[in-house]
């Protein structure tokens, strides 16, 4: 099938008058894999994109598919298939025609346009709704006629902007399997962004997760999410219990001592970045577990608040020194009354440390 | 100076624009003429056969007037080979350089009265300026009696021009006829704004009979040729103007255009071709030939009639050229202040 | 089938061309999209803006010796012809956007509590009178309002005159003629404005007690009230330029300053002061959109 | 109940009558001009009587056998299209540019190409009269075709950014990493999208053209249109064939002016067709 591509991304900068919406981007997407870039709106993730789609033009940096520069070449150029959250259709177009759309303009026989257009209708099972107009069609219906029409012309870079989030969250999660799923198939080298971090953690083979303009982390999802390169992305991906305080050893445990006076326990190898003086250790709500009081190592706390999720229970405690914790747990039978007392304990490997 | 190199540069896309059939033999003339029932007259008379005789179309642009000549003058794009003027305005027309003279030669006229061939101007056409009123309103038999709006109440409707109005005003403010020129401005001035209340101005010859006839006016004074064939209307030629109209060649015209002029001023002395006008609106033209041509049961109407020219003035163009510039200040003046 | 991408097609000189750093985006490149107004501009520039920088310019030359001079404006500040035209257009401008407020706004008012089918018809009304052409919505003023017209017949019929009420060929008829050919321009914004008022205040407002005449003088027309300053301003600039209207139904007696123009440039050719005296309207109108623009704003 | 109901809402009504006398007498000054005109154009008489004392066609003839007025018809006809058609084209490509430009000044251009509209016909009348005869063009065609053109390109350019502005954007940038051109996205993609606006901002300006009186008044010299020689001939003679012109002209405005509007009812469709979503 298609050429599986690479994309390097170099010290890209892009102002507008003089606001800096992208600061120094670097980055390499290997080829045949999914990358999503997360951040919240106004986070430059979007203007990436556009540069990448050739729609603006960087002030300073480069682009390269292939070790190619591709900077300053038109969109029609880059060979890179584009789906807009708003799916962008041509609403006076077919879907057919929508499909066959950059075929024609690339002036292939007719001969060859059908088959691939009917292929490409195939893969995202749309083939039915050919001769409707985007206008007639639901909006997962327009999604994967978006889909198609991207990939009809065998890019070599898929960009994704936002595809799921007009869904609705239950057709997002099957939309979601099925776009991987077609990504692995086609190998194609694929960009995704999102602000949705189910959406990138579930479908990507990395992230990069950027905030006001800069990259704050690039990681394999599961890396991101438990070994966070800051707050930002810590608080970014998920809930997390956040401790400050000084790192300090005792005897032979290490533990960050919080202002209320409780020692929060710590690796003593130090896991994540090291040293002593002012800390933040970082530890997801389902690394804790709730045990009875006075378990050994653990930190008595009282229930105020217990969500049910569906899936888990998140448990809302406060500690006797004042600490608000959050705690995730799969016992969703258990009954958490408010104002029972508890134990909380972790392994002390979990707690990831970052420097303050 | 930048300006006026573009300007320039403009001029000359735009002149190449608009040259194309200047260099050949004209196949269209262009005049600048009156407009209204008059103009309708001579389309069918002379223009129609003139066409038809030389194979050059006719185009015509209304209303004439000097400022007209002038504003083309001024734009150095006179298109017009033929022009349509007042005596006054040949007068000054001519004294400003605007008008070629008229190769009598080359039109080689059928005969005319003398006084109607000048070196700038073919007189064509004689009319009066005359009062007309409503058959059911109180007629007055002179000026006094017409600007009289205490004895003759109603509306008058009045030329807005002021060469055929101030005379008259003139008049009624008691300026004996022989004394009229040069005219008195200040009694002129002095009825008008008497009147000025129950005044309706009118622009053009067909508005009188249609001011008249729809009751807006009670009163009016207007071109003859315009009243006295209606039956609805009383008029007079007592103590009206009477007045000669001209063909001039505008100056700068295209010289071809001007040559198939000379050609129309041939057929336009033709006594034939003047009856017919005649026929459609009573003005006579320059012919000395004409009278057994007309109608003889309208002879009447006609402002050059023997008893109608007895009762009339004629106007002093030579005046009213010298003293264009008051005129003009003190009637928009007045008429812009009232 | 791969190589028939488009990149595959790129041709090594132009990539290597389009490839120099990114000084090229100021290598004297057209501002992005400038070529598509390019065409519009040189005609606008050639045929308004030149035309109209030359009139201001004309207007600071002398007729006869072709000199720099201010004495056009003088000319129209001093002479007692001039100004008294512009006073005058002045003058009608705000009656007939007196007149076209007091009578537009109940209209409109009224078409709100209208049905839907009632509102269609009402609009379709105004919008057919908007679109009909100026000449012959004067020209019908004279059938109407003549003095053997159908008012002046019906008026004298009735007993309520004995002699034609004089509509034409003065102020009366000028300011008839205008406000029928304005009041779809006051009416259109002023209806819409009024259908922006969110119906739910006047439940509201009758809920804590208000009557239907304390909703319209406390709530609905302070709510409206800068819609019909822009409107208002909006007929008065339109009102400075009428020259059809009194031209036709002015008798000779009402010009205004378009008819003003008309005889310095068609009558008597005095250019330079036509230029001035349109430069003064210039400003007017200018001046007047200003204000527009701000109680567009603020509604 | 039910009693007091209907006598509440006979109150009501009785409340509204005032509003509603005005509303009515508004609503017929502004209509009486067309019901006295179309009318009188069917008159039999040779005045301008109303109400007609008999009917008849006499004006359309006289009107389809002059050949003054079908000049001045066929003239109207000419300096129409070509006018509507320039500026649809010119303002078309500008109101892109205004839209999707990102050059400096696009608002201060935007007021430039529309204040011709707002602007006192007679100030563009002055000024082009002044221009045309120092450059020598005063008369010409073509220049009176260009006067139209800027004094109907304002209409084009105000609907043509209206459409545009609310044409999703992405569409074309979609278009564009398909692989298309520039000019294969705007006659594509952009051109059939935006063709009912086209359409209606065609109209418009052609209604706006075929209308104007006072610039051509001043600039049009020889030649003749409708509106021209309604005017003067509205100064000159009341003649009833203007009334049978005029409700040709006031059928023929309606008709393009509901066919505009009709083409131009989908200004949100394509809004609407990928607004779904959001």
């Amino acid at each position: 099938m298609a050429d599986l591509s690479s994309i390097r991304i170099e010290n890209l900068n892009m102002f507008y008058g003089v606001y800096q919406a992208l600061v120094d981007i670097s980055l390499s997407v290997r080829s045949g894999t999914l990358t999503a870039v997360l951040g919240p709106s106004g986070s430059g993730k979007s203007t990436m994109l556009s540069i990448l789609a050739g729609i603006h033009m960087p002030s300073s940096g480069r682009i390269l598919v292939d070790d190619r520069d591709v900077t300053f070449l038109p969109s029609a150029e880059r060979n890179v298939g584009l789906v807009f959250q708003s799916y962008a259709l041509f609403p006076h177009l077919s879907v057919y025609e929508n499909v066959a759309f950059p075929l024609r303009v690339r002036h292939l026989p007719e001969a060859d346009i059908r088959p691939r257009v009917m292929e490409a209708l195939d893969r995202v099972r749309i083939s039915d709704f050919a001769r409707r107009k985007p206008a007639q069609l639901s909006g997962g219906q327009q999604q994967r006629v978006a889909i198609a029409r991207a990939i009809v012309f065998q890019p070599n870079v898929l960009l994704l902007d936002e595809p799921l989030a007009a869904l609705d969250r239950k057709l997002r999660e099957e939309v979601r399997l099925e776009l991987r799923h077609l990504q692995r198939e086609l190998g194609i080298t694929t960009l995704l962004v999102t602000h949705d971090q189910d959406e990138a953690m579930s479908m990507a083979d990395e992230v990069v997760i950027m905030s006001e303009g800069r990259i704050q982390q690039i990681a394999e999802p599961r890396q991101a999410y438990h070994e966070p390169a800051n707050e930002f992305v810590a608080g970014f991906l998920g809930v997390a219990n956040v401790f400050r305080g000084p790192l300090r050893a005792a005897a032979d445990r290490v533990f960050i001592e919080l202002p209320g006076g409780e020692r929060i326990a710590a690796h003593p190898a130090g896991k994540g970045i090291g040293g002593t003086g002012a800390m933040v250790g970082i530890l997801r709500p389902e690394q804790i577990a709730i045990v009875e009081p006075g378990t050994n190592g653990s930190v008595v706390a009282t229930v105020r608040e217990t969500v049910f999720l569906g899936e888990g229970v998140r448990v809302h405690l406060q500690s006797e020194g004042g600490f608000d914790f959050v705690v995730q747990t799969a016992q969703t039978k258990r009954d958490f009354p408010a104002g029972s007392r508890v134990g909380l304990a972790w392994n002390p490997e979990d707690l990831w440390l970052l420097a303050s | 100076m930048k300006n006026n190199l573009a300007v320039g540069l403009i001029a000359v896309a735009a002149a190449s624009l608009s040259s194309t059939a200047m260099a050949e033999p004209a196949k269209v003339l262009r005049i600048l003429t009156a407009g209204g029932e008059w103009t309708d007259a001579v389309q069918k008379c002379v223009d129609a056969p003139f066409t038809e005789k030389y194979g050059i179309k006719v185009e015509l642009e209304t209303p004439a007037g000097f400022a007209k000549l002038a504003g083309k003058n001024q734009a150095g794009n006179v298109d017009v080979a033929l022009m349509d003027l007042e005596t006054t305005e040949l007068e000054r027309a001519q004294a400003s350089g605007m008008l070629d003279p008229i190769d009598w030669a080359a039109v080689a006229p059928f005969e005319m009265f003398p006084d109607a061939q000048k070196p700038y101007g073919f007189a064509h056409t004689y009319f009066s300026t005359i009062m007309a009123w409503r058959p059911d309103a109180k007629a007055p038999a002179n000026w006094q009696e017409f600007f009289d709006t205490e004895n003759f109440p109603g509306k008058r409707a009045l030329p807005d021009y002021p060469g055929y109005v101030l005379a008259f005003a003139a008049l009624a403010d008691g300026v004996p006829p022989d004394e009229l020129f040069p005219l008195d401005l200040d009694r002129a001035f002095k009825t008008l704004e008497r009147v000025k209340g129950d005044v309706i101005w009118w622009s053009a010859g067909g508005q009188v009979a249609q001011l008249l006839d729809d009751n807006e006016a009670q009163y009016a004074i207007g071109w003859s040729g315009r009243i006295v064939n209606k039956d609805t209307l009383a008029h007079s030629f007592v103590g009206g103007m009477l007045e000669t109209s001209w063909w001039g060649v505008p100056k700068g015209s295209d010289p071809a255009m001007q040559e198939a002029a000379m050609l129309y001023l041939h057929e336009y002395s033709d006594p034939e071709k003047q009856a017919c006008v005649a026929q459609y609106i009573s003005y006579t033209g320059p012919s000395p030939a004409l009278d057994p041509l007309l109608p003889q049961d309208r002879l009447a109407q006609f402002p050059n009639y023997k008893a109608n020219r007895d009762v009339q003035f004629v106007t002093d163009g030579k005046w009213w050229y010298d003293n264009a510039d008051e005129v003009e200040r003190r009637w928009q003046e007045f008429k812009l202040t009232q | 089938m791969s190589n028939q991408t488009q990149t595959g097609k790129v041709v090594p000189g132009r990539y290597l061309a389009r490839t120099k750093p990114a000084t090229r985006r100021f290598s004297g490149r057209l501002p992005s999209g400038f070529v598509w107004v390019l065409p519009l501009l040189l005609l606008v520039g050639l045929v308004f803006n030149l035309p109209l920088l030359m009139t201001a310019a004309s207007s600071l030359v002398d007729q006869k010796t072709g000199a720099f001079t201010l004495g056009n404006f003088e000319q129209v500040a001093a002479s007692k012809v001039y100004l008294p035209v512009v006073w005058r257009t002045i003058r009608i401008a705000l009656v007939v956007s007196f007149a076209c407020a007091l009578i537009g706004y109940p209209l409109a008012y009224w078409m709100t509590r209208l049905s839907r089918r009632g509102q269609t018809v009402a609009l379709a009304i105004i919008v057919t009178s908007f679109w009909v052409s100026i000449l012959v919505r004067t020209y019908a003023w004279i059938v109407i309002l003549g003095n053997s017209g159908i008012v002046n017949r019906f008026l004298m019929a009735s007993g309520l005159t004995e002699t034609p009420v004089e509509f034409l060929y003065n102020e009366l008829g000028v300011a008839i003629g205008m406000i029928n050919v304005l009041l779809p321009f006051m009416l259109l914004p002023l209806f819409a404005a009024m259908l922006q008022v969110d119906p739910r205040l006047r439940q509201i407002a009758f809920t804590m007690g208000a009557s239907s005449f304390q909703f319209f003088w406390r709530v609905f027309f302070p709510l409206t009230l800068p819609a019909l300053g822009a409107t208002f301003i909006l007929i008065s600039i339109l009102s400075l330029g009428f020259y059809i209207t009194p031209a036709i139904l002015g008798g000779g007696k009402v010009p205004l300053i378009a008819n003003m123009l008309d005889i310095l440039i068609n009558q008597f050719p005095r250019w330079n002061l036509a230029a001035a005296i349109s430069l003064v309207l210039l400003v007017l109108t200018v001046g007047l959109f200003v204000v527009y623009q701000h109680l567009r704003r603020v509604e | 109940m039910n009693a007091h109901l209907v006598a509440a809402r006979r109150r009501e009504r009785w409340r509204r009558l005032p509003l509603a006398t005005v509303g009515i007498l508004v609503l017929l000054f502004l209509a009486l001009p067309i019901l006295v005109v179309v009318p009188m154009s069917f008159s039999s008489a040779e005045s301008l009587r109303f109400p007609p004392p008999g009917l008849s066609l006499r004006w359309y003839e006289a009107f389809f056998s002059d050949p003054l007025w079908l000049e001045a018809a066929l003239n109207s006809l000419i300096v129409g299209i070509s006018s509507s058609t320039i500026a649809l084209g010119l303002g078309t490509l500008a109101a892109y540019g205004i839209v999707r430009g990102t050059f400096w000044g696009r608002g201060a251009l935007e007021t430039n190409f529309i204040s011709p509209m707002i602007l006192p016909p007679v100030i563009i009348a002055v000024a082009l009269y002044i221009f045309y005869a120092r450059i020598g063009i005063l008369g010409n065609y073509l220049a009176l075709i260009a006067a139209h053109v800027v004094i109907a390109v304002p209409y084009v350019v105000l609907l043509m950014t209206l459409a545009i502005r609310s044409f999703d954007i992405r569409v074309e940038q979609v278009a564009l990493t398909l692989g298309a051109s520039r000019w294969q996205m705007m006659t594509r993609v952009l051109m059939p999208n935006l063709l009912p606006n086209a359409a209606a901002a065609w109209l418009f300006a052609f209604v706006i053209s075929f209308d104007e009186v006072v610039v051509t008044l001043f600039v049009s010299g020889t030649h003749l249109t409708i509106p021209k020689r309604m005017f003067n001939q509205l100064v000159l003679q009341i003649n009833p064939t203007i009334t049978a012109i005029a409700t040709i002209l006031i059928c023929f405005s309606l008709a393009a002016v509901a066919l505009a509007a009709w083409l131009n009812r989908g200004n949100g469709f394509v809004s609407k067709a990928d607004g779904e979503g959001h």
